[in-house]
């Protein structure tokens, strides 16, 4: 495998592609925090030899795979709860280094889900009151000030309501954060003018995108290539 | 010159924890959580406290021996989703939660334990976690006064010690201990392992025992400690 | 998934560093000095530095080879007692000296690493170094904001590293050498011993990787980093 | 020895009885920073089994004996530069943590030297304008927040000068810091209505430490004892 490429898996599902495609928009080098949930997934498309660096917010750069509980350290867990492994150059550290890292920009990437996206970049998906409302852990942080924040989220919720929005009606994480969006149907860019459409899911076209999004797409000239 | 003993059993150490205390608690999940500390502390029947934490930990364990028997006053946290009784004790009022953002916890705690009453962020600005937060303005930025947290007592789970109050820890369970053992008027950490003093060489201390007042010796690692299996 | 190979030698690394930049040094005295990457430096003739260090080395040593050769224009710094070059320029204007409480340059720096805009104190509150400080408010009292310090570069020594960039110190070297190398847009550390990756324990790394961009392995240990007969 | 007691050493000369006399206000299990110069010879006062930690602000708890050159560790140092060791439970930390250490409240007695200490407890130490400015160092920080801060000087200074004063004119170090003063003359304690004499020196009259201390020095009730 080479180093500089991603495992080219090519999953059936529409999840399992809009997983594989997010995993791409990891450059050789990086340091990445990976949200919980969906997110997480990518790491199954970075191969061994694959430079990254993996950030989890409880105190770890470096994260290794998950270790299913009869191999597990009882104290090496992810933010998420996993247990998971170290690598060769892992280190561990507290949470003030662990936030400092993420504040001071030295986090590249993070991956987050949502429920709400606007148009403007601001993301909610930490509350829904009088519903859900555990508090926020970490994700103000990352979102507020990773280099690049991306989302991946299934393009509607259960109910079939879009979740790219003209603006977000929950609390917000953070205001204007999020530059790009991977969704089972289509991969779209937050950008000055709103949400542009960059590529389709396979077999899905570009009328289904616009009427699952809550605001107005623009489409860039040309094809629009599929994923 | 020899550096003091400060071994002292559980049940002493935490015996002189008054009701009304303010407590920090170490610990992300399980990793650097003090069971055995807080069973002492519910098992003592310490009331009306505030307990600064970043989570609550699982129903039915850690935190939650406190919270579900109602000996909780108020909660400083940033995420409770794990326990059940937190959220129903939360919305029912019988707690009072405080969320903080993650990072900017640990902040607070850090700026407690390092003498310094507030530190200056953007973090939450446009969030409602910056509601009521003071605001100034320094070289044209807006920015936010996060006031330092001190505890009269903090609890902290150590992998190795030795009987000055040196302490190392183990992976992911740091967290928020090594803040925390700086941060409290009195520092009662427990240890997986206690070593003679010179066991821990000085280059492999995280937290100095200059800031440790109890030293408690673990009698056995129970299964709290040991790996979740959902 | 693996870790990337950031070792540079030092001649590259150094010279990167633009004419006019802002350098942070770590170093208290001769432990933790980085005295090959400034020699480096200044065989490469950067001018028109501002450098943030704790003290300015003895006089013919570490940042003096700098400030003797008037590549210094400005310096923050908490005692410059034993270098009276830096004293005599600084009589004669000819850099100009700003005096940080050592505590709070620590600070100050650990607030650029930790992206924290500023910290409130109330250290020096009484004396001159107050002077020019803005002052708020905050909860009745009256504290100083102290805004965080960041550089261009930060120059680390480091006792044993490996390829990715983790770094460990040995004894009193640490000194300002964890805080800065948090606190740069380029972080570039020397090491005595340069590790295989894996060859540092995750609980040993004191620095993770994630913050230096340039592991400089150092080619031999000069007098310079020997012990001081006075 | 016992483990409770100071090392009773019988110094001859008045400054070497200056030291052995502040050394006893080291009681057991403090944490204790002594500055550059004079209150540095505190150490040898010190036996090997009284138990009190010395923090040196250049990162160290549990400062050990001095070192000869032949055996020191280039590494390992004071805040004064002389060569250290450390003993069983020594640690090493950085300057950040050095200092969160003593503004805390971690440290429980700091012996400093001075240019002036003032009756109202002012402390003057780094700077004598136009002659002596090489920088605060950590003085500002330990005399403002050590819990306990004591001063060791010479009474007068080399031109006879008292150093003990109404008020200081050289720039503070920290206001209202100082509670105790052992002079080669002197035990004297600054007290809200000022300097107050606690003991003399051996053959050292009351009418000489009030002869040399630039401010009014209430005698209380009774003997003062000699030191």
């Amino acid at each position: 495998m080479s180093a500089d490429k991603i495992v080219p898996l090519k999953p059936a599902d529409p999840r399992g592609r809009m997983v594989a495609r997010a995993a791409r928009e990891i450059a050789p080098g990086m340091v990445v925090n990976l949200g919980i949930g969906l997110p997480t997934q990518v790491v199954d498309h970075l191969g061994p030899d694959y430079p990254v660096c993996l950030h989890t917010e409880n105190g770890m750069a470096g994260v290794g795979p998950t270790l299913p509980h009869e191999l597990a350290d009882r104290n090496l867990i992810d933010a998420g709860g996993a247990y998971v492994s170290p690598i060769p150059g892992s280190s561990y550290f507290d949470s003030a280094t662990s936030f400092a890292l993420v504040r001071s920009g030295r986090l590249d990437l993070t991956m987050l889900g949502a429920f709400e996206v606007a148009e403007n970049g601001d993301l909610a998906n930490w509350k829904i009151p009088g519903r859900f409302s555990p508090g926020a852990g970490g994700a103000i942080e990352l979102a507020q000030k990773a280099r690049r924040v991306v989302v991946m989220t299934t393009h509607c919720d259960r109910k079939g309501n879009p979740k790219l929005k003209r603006r977000c009606t929950l609390p917000l994480t953070a205001a204007g954060a999020v530059t790009r969006i991977f969704t089972d149907l289509a991969v779209i860019d937050v950008t000055p003018a709103g949400f542009t459409l960059r590529e389709c899911a396979q077999g899905v076209s570009v009328a289904e995108v616009t009427e699952a999004t809550g605001a107005p797409l623009r489409l860039p000239e040309g094809d629009i290539p599929t994923f | 010159m020899k550096l003091s003993d400060k071994t002292t059993s559980m049940a002493e150490a935490v015996a002189a924890i008054p009701d009304g205390a303010t407590v920090m608690v170490g610990g992300f999940g399980v990793p650097g959580t003090p069971f055995a500390l807080l069973a002492e502390l519910a098992r003592q029947d310490k009331r009306d406290l505030t307990l600064i934490k970043n989570d609550a930990n699982e129903t039915g364990t850690g935190v939650d021996l406190l919270i579900a028997s109602g000996r909780v006053r108020r909660l400083i946290t940033t995420h409770i989703g794990l326990n059940a009784n937190a959220i129903a004790a939360m919305n029912e009022g019988r707690i009072e939660v405080e969320f903080c953002a993650q990072g900017i916890l640990a902040e607070r705690v850090r700026a407690g334990g390092a003498g310094l009453p507030a530190v200056l962020t953007d973090i939450g600005m446009q969030t409602e976690l910056s509601a009521g937060k003071q605001i100034v303005q320094v070289e044209g930025r807006c920015l936010m006064v996060e006031t330092a947290l001190r505890a009269d007592v903090a609890l902290i789970h150590a992998d190795r010690a030795d009987p000055f109050g040196n302490l190392a820890y183990r992976a992911t369970a740091r967290n928020f201990n090594p803040p925390m053992a700086m941060a409290a008027t009195t520092v009662i950490a427990e240890a997986e392992v206690l070593l003679p003093l010179g066991g821990l060489a000085p280059d492999e201390v995280e937290t100095p025992g200059v800031f440790v007042d109890h030293l408690c010796p673990m009698a056995e690692i129970t299964e709290e400690y040991g790996v979740v299996r959902r």
